[in-house]
């Protein structure tokens, strides 16, 4: 099974590199952006019974690992 | 948050003793607004009053004939000849690592810059003083990873080399690191740029990054012991960006070489509220502020939040009316937000607007002389037991490799390899290459042949200051001073980081006393007067069974020595066929 | 020789270039904003260390697309020199003027330290003062130097000798444990086609005087003036 | 509108973070994961007539500057 973890800072912590991709785009005529986050994406092939356990593992594997809950929140979708 | 009345109890949550809430009263005449009251906590904080260490920090040596400005300033400055001045300090970030140790130790490192380059000096090198909880301990991994890379994510970035600093692991400070952060620059002596703010009707300059919401109340945290609550302190944790960092020091360094600059002033803990107090206080004026121009990152800022927010990366200025086109072409060069935000008045009172209301309005004098300032009582020393006869059981030769792969004294390259100690070409003894790292230092920054040099240690040895305060304070400016004598440096000022426990127990303020006593009598027997500094308190941790352990007590020494030719700087390596000579006691 | 350097946002060693050049010319070399157009006449641009942009996204994407970067392909499409190190280097193939790309470490560090590297061949603009063979000390100081490319292009540049420096041992030996970075095939430093546009992550420009502990670094400032004299 | 851009290291480019996670989750007892891929994600805030010119728009951004085609590969999403 692939399970697909997004990490993303949390709301209101400073995002110096969406920052920096937001000034960027502009400078290069994207002028149609606004505001730009940027995250990590992280793709794990896992063994797992069903969708569910597969689910509850990379959250624990999240939640332990994989993102910083001090500053970022985390999403896992499994595909 | 608006909602709350203003009472004792908000107040007692703010920090603020039932004692100092009525001092506020009795100063404001009425109850303060929630604004005024932020202004107040932070003000009155320890970390921003020395309330506890002041009339401590008061008996230490700080003038020489080279010392230019002791403490008071942002950092201490020295003469260092030719016509330079070596400006520097320490400065702790040991709340914020604990919570978010890279992000923690990188603000850290961020901040005591913006304190040397503030006051006109290209910074040139860096150095930090660590401690960690036990090896042992799977916490303190974690916690030396992420200090580790924070000091180095910011400072390779913003290409300040990282040229010193030392490590100790102790299980004291498994749940209270310490991250003592140092930075040197240089300026000439004639262009030194201080905070005193004057100029009636001159305008208020914000530049750098914009206002979030970030560490609201990092200041009053940095006061507090850590307990099971520390978690949901958490989304105060500030994030840094070394990037506009870099950039604010080139534009602050072009706009200090034109004549606009009145004064001038870093945003450091309770950024808007402390940078726009000390100001205007210092200069004896007064300061109007009107929050709607200042740039903001997040969407329906109070007051209070704009006046407490800590977001990195930002400065104060009060510039010539006549040079705000000059200022503002410079900051639009390097792509930073460039805010009139006030101006100067003469009423000695700051007065806060935001969307036309006034949010604030506090007569500055007595805010600060009023200020609360303790001499907390001293208790009995305490005194670990006397170690005894050392036995033998294992042999020389295995004690030997048992003392060099201890944690404290086995090598440190895998801390140094991440950081850059080369960058801006300055760097004649990296780490792990001499008792003290050397930096050359030139007329004109692009001076590219000069052999002028600065030596740069820190020092402290928390163990002996634990067995006797007053001996490991002596000991600790005892071993910057021959650090920099052993590289051929002639000693010339320490800065100082004084870590401790609750000042409110009696035998931690015994240490703390014991230990300014002792480094006391060392600066005055060198001649090494103290130019700067920082204290960092409530250095503890509540164990699960609702007792504290407080740290090894750690007043941290930065040492800072001049080399007339870098050429003759002695190292550690050994050449072939040279004598071993032993010297002193 | 006439030099520039060009400075981004966030660059941070233009002064250890400007000192390496300065040794070696007797004067101070130029500093080019990224923000320029057109370029005087030059015959060696330098795109120096740093972090370019906060080296946000990835590293030297940002600079790659400045105004100055045009002005630098109009240099180079003349037959002038361009040099680019650590974060100019990364630019260069950002902006596709050198070939392959680079990737976080493979130990995922920033590293800081002394390495060797092995001179790959000696009859270039940039190496004329060493001889081919020639092992020379020099810092490391990234954290994203992990060249790659794919394999036909490894093989290419291999073939077409475009690699200029490869990581080794003291005794000159390469193997897949003389990379620090994980480098494929250990390379350091590459050339561009015609060899007038040198890329490489190592520092030569911090080591040019014995006060710095060597002058290891310095051939490749005596190679460029000397072919460069103008 | 809000566009999601996913940038991964194109198969056969070696991932040493991706690595690293992968050794870390195993010695952390998750020993069910297989490969592990790291990679890059930007979201976007930005003004467009509808789903399709935006589209077209982030593509043109993501192969300009979000992505570096040499080694990677990108995938926009408009949400
Ligand atoms: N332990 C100390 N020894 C000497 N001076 C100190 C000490 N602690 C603080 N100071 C001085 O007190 C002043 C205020 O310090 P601090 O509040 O840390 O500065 P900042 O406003 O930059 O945060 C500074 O001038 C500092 O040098």
């Amino acid at each position: 099974m692939k399970a697909i973890v997004t990490v993303m800072l949390k709301d209101g912590v400073l995002d110096p590199q969406g920052k920096a991709i937001g000034h960027a785009l502009h400078v290069q005529g994207f002028g149609e952006v606004q505001e730009v986050r940027a995250g990590r994406v992280i793709e794990l092939d896992i063994d797992a019974r069903d969708r569910e356990a597969a689910a509850a593992r990379v959250d624990e594997m999240a939640r332990k690992l994989l993102a910083n809950q001090v500053i970022e929140s985390f999403k896992v979708e499994i595909v | 948050m608006t909602a709350r009345t203003v009472d004792a109890a908000l107040a007692r949550e703010f920090g603020l003793s039932n004692e100092e809430y009525e001092r506020v009263l009795a100063i404001m005449g009425r109850t303060p607004s929630l604004t005024e009251l932020g202004i107040f906590s932070v003000m009155w904080s320890e970390h921003c009053s020395y309330k506890s260490s002041r009339v401590w920090l008061k008996t230490l040596p700080t003038t020489a004939p080279w010392v230019i400005h002791g403490p008071g300033e942002n950092a201490g400055v020295v003469d260092i000849g030719r016509g330079l001045a070596a400006i520097f300090k320490m400065e702790s970030h040991n709340h914020p690592s604990f919570i978010e140790p890279y992000q923690g130790a990188a603000t850290g490192v961020g901040g005591i810059l913006r304190d040397v380059f503030t006051m006109g000096a290209r910074p040139v090198a860096n150095l930090n003083a660590l401690r960690f909880g036990s090896p042992e301990n799977p916490v303190t991994r974690r916690i030396v990873d992420g200090v580790v890379r924070g000091i180095g994510g910011y400072g390779n970035c913003v290409g300040v080399p990282t040229v010193g600093g030392e490590i100790n692991f102790h299980p004291s400070f498994d749940g209270n690191p310490l991250v003592n952060a140092m930075t040197v620059g240089i300026a000439r002596t004639d262009r030194i740029f201080l905070s005193a703010a004057a100029g009636i009707g001159n305008p208020v300059v914000y530049v750098g990054s914009r206002t979030g919401r970030d560490g609201i109340h990092g200041a009053t945290m940095a006061s507090a012991e850590f307990g099971a609550d520390a978690e949901a302190k958490r989304p105060t944790v500030q994030v840094g960006d070394p990037f506009v960092e870099k950039l604010l020091i080139e534009a602050c360094l072009e706009l200090m070489a034109t004549d606009a600059i009145v004064a001038i002033q870093d945003m450091g803990a309770a950024g808007l509220t402390s940078s726009s107090v000390e100001m205007a206080g210092k200069g004896g004026v007064g300061i109007e502020l009107d929050l709607d121009h200042v740039p903001q990152r997040e969407r329906g800022m109070t007051a209070y939040e704009m006046m407490l927010s800590e977001s990195q990366e930002r400065m104060l200025i009060v510039i010539r009316p006549d040079r705000e086109d000059v200022a503002r072409a410079i900051f639009d060069k390097w792509e930073l937000d460039f805010a009139v935000i006030g101006h100067i008045t003469e009423t000695g009172h700051i007065v806060v607007k935001h969307r036309g209301v006034v949010e604030a309005d506090i007569p500055l004098d007595p805010l600060a002389e009023q200020a609360p300032l303790y001499r907390r009582p001293l208790g009995d020393r305490v005194v670990p037991e006397p170690l005894g006869r050392v036995h033998d059981p294992i042999g020389t030769e295995a004690a030997l490799l048992r003392l060099i792969g201890s944690p404290d004294i086995a090598s440190r390259a895998w801390v140094w390899n991440q950081y850059d100690s080369t960058v801006g070409g300055r760097t004649v003894r990296r780490p792990g290459a001499a008792d003290a790292a050397v930096v050359v230092v030139s007329e004109d920054d692009a001076g590219f042949d000069s052999t002028l040099a600065l030596a740069l240690t820190t020092d402290c040895t928390p163990r002996y200051v634990q067995a006797c305060a007053r001996t490991g304070g002596a000991q600790a400016v005892a071993e910057a001073y021959r650090n920099l004598c052993a590289v051929g440096a002639t000693p010339l000022a320490v800065t100082d980081n004084l870590n401790f426990g609750n000042p409110e127990r009696p035998e931690i303020m015994r240490q703390f006393a014991d230990a300014i006593e002792g480094m006391g009598v060392a600066c005055r027997a060198l001649d090494f007067p103290v130019v700067s500094g920082n204290v960092s308190l409530y250095n503890e941790t509540k164990n699960p069974d609702g007792t504290t352990t407080a740290i090894l007590p750690t007043p941290a020494i930065g040492g800072l020595g001049v080399l007339e030719d870098a050429n003759r700087a002695v190292g550690l390596s050994l050449a072939p066929g040279l004598s071993l000579v032993l010297i002193g006691e | 020789m006439r030099a520039g350097i060009v400075v981004f946002p966030g660059t941070n060693r233009e002064r250890d270039m400007a000192i390496a050049l300065h040794r070696v010319t007797g004067i101070r070399p130029m500093m080019l904003w990224h923000r320029d157009t057109k370029l005087p006449k030059l015959d060696l641009v330098v795109l120096p260390g740093g972090f370019s942009h906060g080296d946000y996204l990835r590293c030297g994407a940002m600079a790659a697309h400045s105004p100055v970067m045009s002005a630098v392909r109009a240099h180079a499409a003349t037959g002038g020199a361009v040099l680019g190190v650590c974060n100019g280097f990364q630019i260069l193939t950002e902006a596709q003027l050198l070939p392959g790309a680079l990737l976080r470490n493979a130990g995922l560090r920033f590293l800081s330290q002394d390495w060797h590297l092995r001179v790959e061949r000696a009859d270039t603009i940039f190496t004329s003062a060493w001889r081919q063979g020639d092992i020379f000390r020099v810092p490391l100081a990234h954290g994203d130097g992990n060249y790659i490319a794919d394999a036909d292009t490894l093989d290419r540049i291999e073939d077409e000798g475009q690699v200029a420096f490869r990581y080794c041992d003291a005794e000159g030996r390469v193997s897949p444990e003389t990379s620090p970075n994980g480098s494929a095939r250990s390379i350091a430093g590459v050339f561009d086609r015609s060899r007038r546009i040198l890329g490489l992550m190592p520092h030569p420009e911090d080591l040019v005087d014995p006060l710095m502990g060597g002058t290891d670094g310095l051939p490749l400032f005596k190679s460029l003036l000397e072919s460069l004299v103008s």
